[in-house]
């Protein structure tokens, strides 16, 4: 249990992640949320990736020692990519609600329910 | 109510992933045949020595395309959104 | 006829072709309005007609697959490598093809309506560039064969569609609820990486027909399962996670929406994908089925619920649309609950299957539809709310007649399709259960109910005097809908023939992934 | 505020960007020797943009950069590498092959396996891929800068 101390960090920081989108009204305390939800996910992967004593897998003046996976990093690489993307477009709909309503908060500015 | 809920709901997810942990063993991966073929193989394949970056543009090239097209679907996005309000922008008809 | 290079890369070039429309697009859009609507055209025409190729090739040839960065399409395993497929795997089976068919269609149609209907915006280019975008990324989930693709199309789909959603900027709610959508999206897209990341690092594959042959069903893969349909189920807008649908349709603009209910239907091959061809040789019990059956009849009983005290003519489709897919769930679900017995599957299990996987052809198509007309008549009139509509069949006689076919397929009336796959789904699913069945005809009387009065409010009475000098749709939308309604129509009258050559092949795809495992993994 | 920021800023922000530029330029280059590629190396350059952006005012950052240029920056990239990746089927290999590594051409020295201090010559399409993909993070980035300042600054005046 103890050795998988960096999975448990990832379930956790998912559930901060998850609980951030849950408890905060502020839209972009959610967003922050969703971002840590994200870099949890990239922890994950990363976890992976690791061999006990692997060393990174570039063969430039690499010493002769066990690699790590490359996979994963490839998968994370992405990842943050697209957790880039999707947190700019996100943010950029919070600019344009805060521009129309002229506040952050959900409870306030949510038209849409019914 | 609603925040009572919200708090079992993380509970629950949390007890779930714990699952994670205990599945999975951190740093000895149980298989790892396709990433030693990469380790093994993808230097005199693909010419690079990071072979991070030979499977990201040679073996899974198709991703990376796509991952630029999520950043180029972005920024469109938020081109759309700010269309009205981005000023020194002479052809911008309206 | 066709070059040797475009057949041999077709499925390739099914997803490349879009993506450099719409990479340009953003450039050629500048020119002038001409050129713009001269590309999107081309392209969209070019994608189609691969589109059609590539489903052909499928249909007659058996499982396609193209190995990306192989020597040969058809190398998907190294001979170097020991069994293990390494390389990016577009496969595309019968279930694959007919999506693609669906997408290319409803996409060709709504991307011509789309011409006239939207171009007095602002930010053309960049709302086509994003139309371009999520038919790529839609064909791109329904052809690729490996987990982490199919995750990066179905982010590409998220975004693209949250800003055409948000497109409207003056409107507020709008971007509300593109913003809402978005949420959604991005949660079950990291729902369904952390099942991708529980599944590669128990078993160092990514590759779905690899995965298929080595999952052993153990705690953590039930996990993965679990993450993975929450994460589609909320984004086809099934019951739970419904609560988007209805903003997100009803905000966007017509061709958008209509497009979107593709792009749920993506979300929902995807399920129908992970839990038949990835777990199908692992899942041993019907508990996985059930819970698809128990959420498509909350879905169905719950959409058309919400559906019928609805005043806004696109939000009340919205919900329709919920509702309709609580009928691919039960049918394909039933399928799923009785997998693991031969005897069942074949009395009555394929035939729900096909039942449920036909709806969601004739769903999008008719939806399509319905959203063109909507779209057609909030263009005319300005306004969607259904009180202040009414007398409108005096002027736009073309939309009230695609209207009545639409509205008539989704309640399913016999000579429509809609009529042919429910009744699929009614009589296999009371083999299985009754009590099922009956709930799903009641849906749709239910339904039916619905649009009698959506279109008694619409287009029925008298002339209304503000309304007098309403014309008729322009003339390319007219032709987006009659494309879609055309399908409507012949795809109800001759049911047999589809069912049989395109539905029945499809089914049996999903049922036994051993013809789909094979193509992958017996290639070398 | 969105003010112009004092002249020592905007004096090493001047002093910083052809740095930021060049290193940004080394990680896109090395991307197949050393960690980085192009991702990384557009995203070093678009903070580059991001800190004249920062240190001088909206309209002057206006009158140093054109959008057009990002966009044509951004789809160029983007065009580019799905060229490369298309230009197989030319070659008669599939989408995404790697067909100049262990040519003897272009990027097209053969590497033996094993560590070895590094060849820029080397990796095929995978340079010419980096490069494409720098060029179209660079203009994203900086393009979402750019939309995002203008979103800011309107709601100040």
């Amino acid at each position: 249990m103890f050795l998988n101390l960096p999975l448990v960090v990832v379930v956790l920081l998912a559930l901060i992640g998850i609980a951030t989108i849950l408890l905060k009204r502020n839209l972009v305390k959610i967003i922050f949320g969703v971002t840590i939800l994200t870099s949890s996910v990239n922890l994950f992967l990363v976890t992976l990736a690791y061999r006990e004593g692997g060393i990174a897998p570039i063969y430039t003046l690499a010493p002769a020692d066990v690699m790590v996976l490359p996979t994963p990093h490839a998968l994370t690489l992405t990842n943050i990519v697209i957790g880039v993307a999707t947190t700019a477009l996100m943010l950029s709909f919070a600019v344009i609600i805060h521009r129309r309503y002229g506040t952050v908060n959900i409870d306030e500015i949510r038209e849409l329910r019914e | 109510m609603k925040r009572e809920l919200s708090v079992l709901i993380i509970l629950i997810l949390g007890a779930f992933m714990m699952l994670i942990p205990l599945g999975i063993s951190f740093g000895e991966p149980g298989h790892s045949a396709m990433d030693d073929y990469f380790i093994r193989h993808g230097q005199e394949q693909t010419g690079a020595n990071n072979i991070v970056t030979a499977v990201l543009f040679d073996y899974r090239g198709f991703d990376t395309i796509g991952e630029s097209t999520v950043l180029f679907t972005a920024v469109i996005g938020v081109g759309l959104m700010f269309r009205k309000l981005m000023r020194g922008d002479a052809d911008e008809n309206e | 006829m066709i070059p040797e290079f475009i057949l041999s890369n077709a499925p390739a070039l099914l997803i490349g072709v879009p993506l450099l429309g719409a990479f340009l697009s953003p450039l050629i859009g500048r020119l002038s309005r001409d050129a713009r609507a001269l590309w999107v055209l081309a392209i969209i025409t070019l994608t189609t007609l691969i589109g059609y190729l590539v489903a052909f090739l499928a249909y007659t040839k058996g499982t396609l697959i193209y190995v990306f960065g192989a020597a040969t399409p058809a190398l998907s395993i190294p001979p170097d490598s020991g069994g293990i497929p390494i390389r990016i795997i577009l496969t595309l089976d019968a279930l694959s093809a007919l999506m693609v068919i669906m997408t290319v269609t409803v996409g060709f149609s709504v991307i011509v309506y789309s011409l006239s209907s939207d171009s007095r915006r602002s930010g053309l280019e960049a709302y086509y560039t994003l139309f371009l975008l999520l038919i790529a990324s839609v064909l791109g989930m329904f052809a690729t064969g490996d987990l982490f693709n199919f995750f990066v199309f179905l982010e590409i789909s998220s975004l693209a569609a949250a800003g055409l959603v948000a497109y409207k900027v003056e409107k507020g709610r709008a971007v509300e609820a593109g913003l809402k959508f978005l949420m959604v999206s991005a949660i079950g897209g990291v729902f369904f990486l952390l099942a991708i990341g529980i599944l590669y690092g128990q078993y160092n594959a990514l590759n779905i027909a690899m995965l298929a042959g080595m999952i052993q069903w153990t705690p953590l893969d039930k996990l993965a399962l679990v993450l993975i349909i929450a994460a589609l189920a909320a984004k086809c807008g099934s019951v739970p996670m419904h609560f988007w649908t209805p903003d997100a349709y009803s905000m966007a603009p017509a061709a958008v929406t209509a497009m979107l209910v593709v792009v749920s239907q993506a979300s929902l091959y995807g399920l129908f994908r992970f839990c038949f061809t990835l777990y199908g040789l692992a899942l041993t019990y019907g508990v996985i089925g059930w819970a698809l059956i128990v959420l498509g009849v909350l879905s169905m009983v719950v959409g058309v619920t919400m559906a019928i005290p609805q005043k806004d003519i696109k939000r009340l489709m919205a919900y329709h649309s919920v509702s309709q897919t609580g009928y691919m769930l039960l049918g394909v679900g039933v399928g799923l609950a009785v997998l693991g017995d031969q005897a069942l599957l074949g009395s009555f299990g394929i035939t729900a299957m096909e039942g449920g996987i036909f709806h969601i052809l004739n769903n999008a198509l008719y939806k399509g539809l319905l959203f063109l007309t909507a779209g057609a008549i909030i263009l005319r009139i300005g306004t969607s709310d259904m009180n202040r509509m009414g007398g409108l069949g005096h002027n736009m006689k073309w939309t009230m007649i695609l209207f009545i076919i639409g509205a008539l397929a989704i309640a399913g009336i016999p000579p429509f399709n809609g009529f042919a796959s429910k009744f699929l789904i009614y009589e296999s699913v009371f083999a299985f259960n009754p009590v099922l069945s009956i709930i799903a005809m009641v849906v749709s009387i239910l339904t039916l109910a619905s649009f009698v009065k959506v279109f008694h409010s619409v287009f029925m009475g008298p002339q209304l005097p503000e309304y007098a000098d309403v014309s008729e749709a322009p003339g390319s939308m007219l032709i987006g809908m009659a494309i879609l309604s055309g399908l409507v129509i012949i795809t109800g009258l001759f049911p047999e023939f589809f069912v049989q050559h395109l539905i029945a092949p499809a089914a049996h795809a999903l049922a036994d992934p051993s013809g789909y495992l094979a193509a992958v993994l017996g290639g070398a | 505020m969105l003010m112009r920021m004092s002249k020592i800023v905007r004096f090493a922000a001047d002093l910083l960007y052809p740095g930021i530029l060049i290193f940004g330029l080394y990680v896109i280059m090395h991307g197949h020797l050393t960690p980085g590629g192009g991702f990384q190396g557009g995203a070093v350059i678009a903070t580059a943009v991001a800190l004249v952006a920062v240190a001088y005012s909206y309209d002057e950052v206006l009158a140093m950069v054109r959008k057009l240029r990002f966009i044509v920056q951004e789809s160029g990239g983007l065009v580019l590498f799905l060229g490369i990746a298309l230009a197989a089927v030319a070659l008669g290999t599939t989408v995404f092959a790697n067909y100049l590594a262990n040519t003897g051409m272009l990027f097209g020295l053969a590497v033996p396996f094993g560590p070895n201090p590094g060849e820029l010559n080397t990796g095929g399409v995978m340079p010419l891929m980096n490069i494409a993909v720098g060029l179209e993070v660079w203009g994203a980035l900086a393009l979402v800068v750019l939309y995002m300042l203008s979103g800011i600054r309107e709601k100040e005046a």
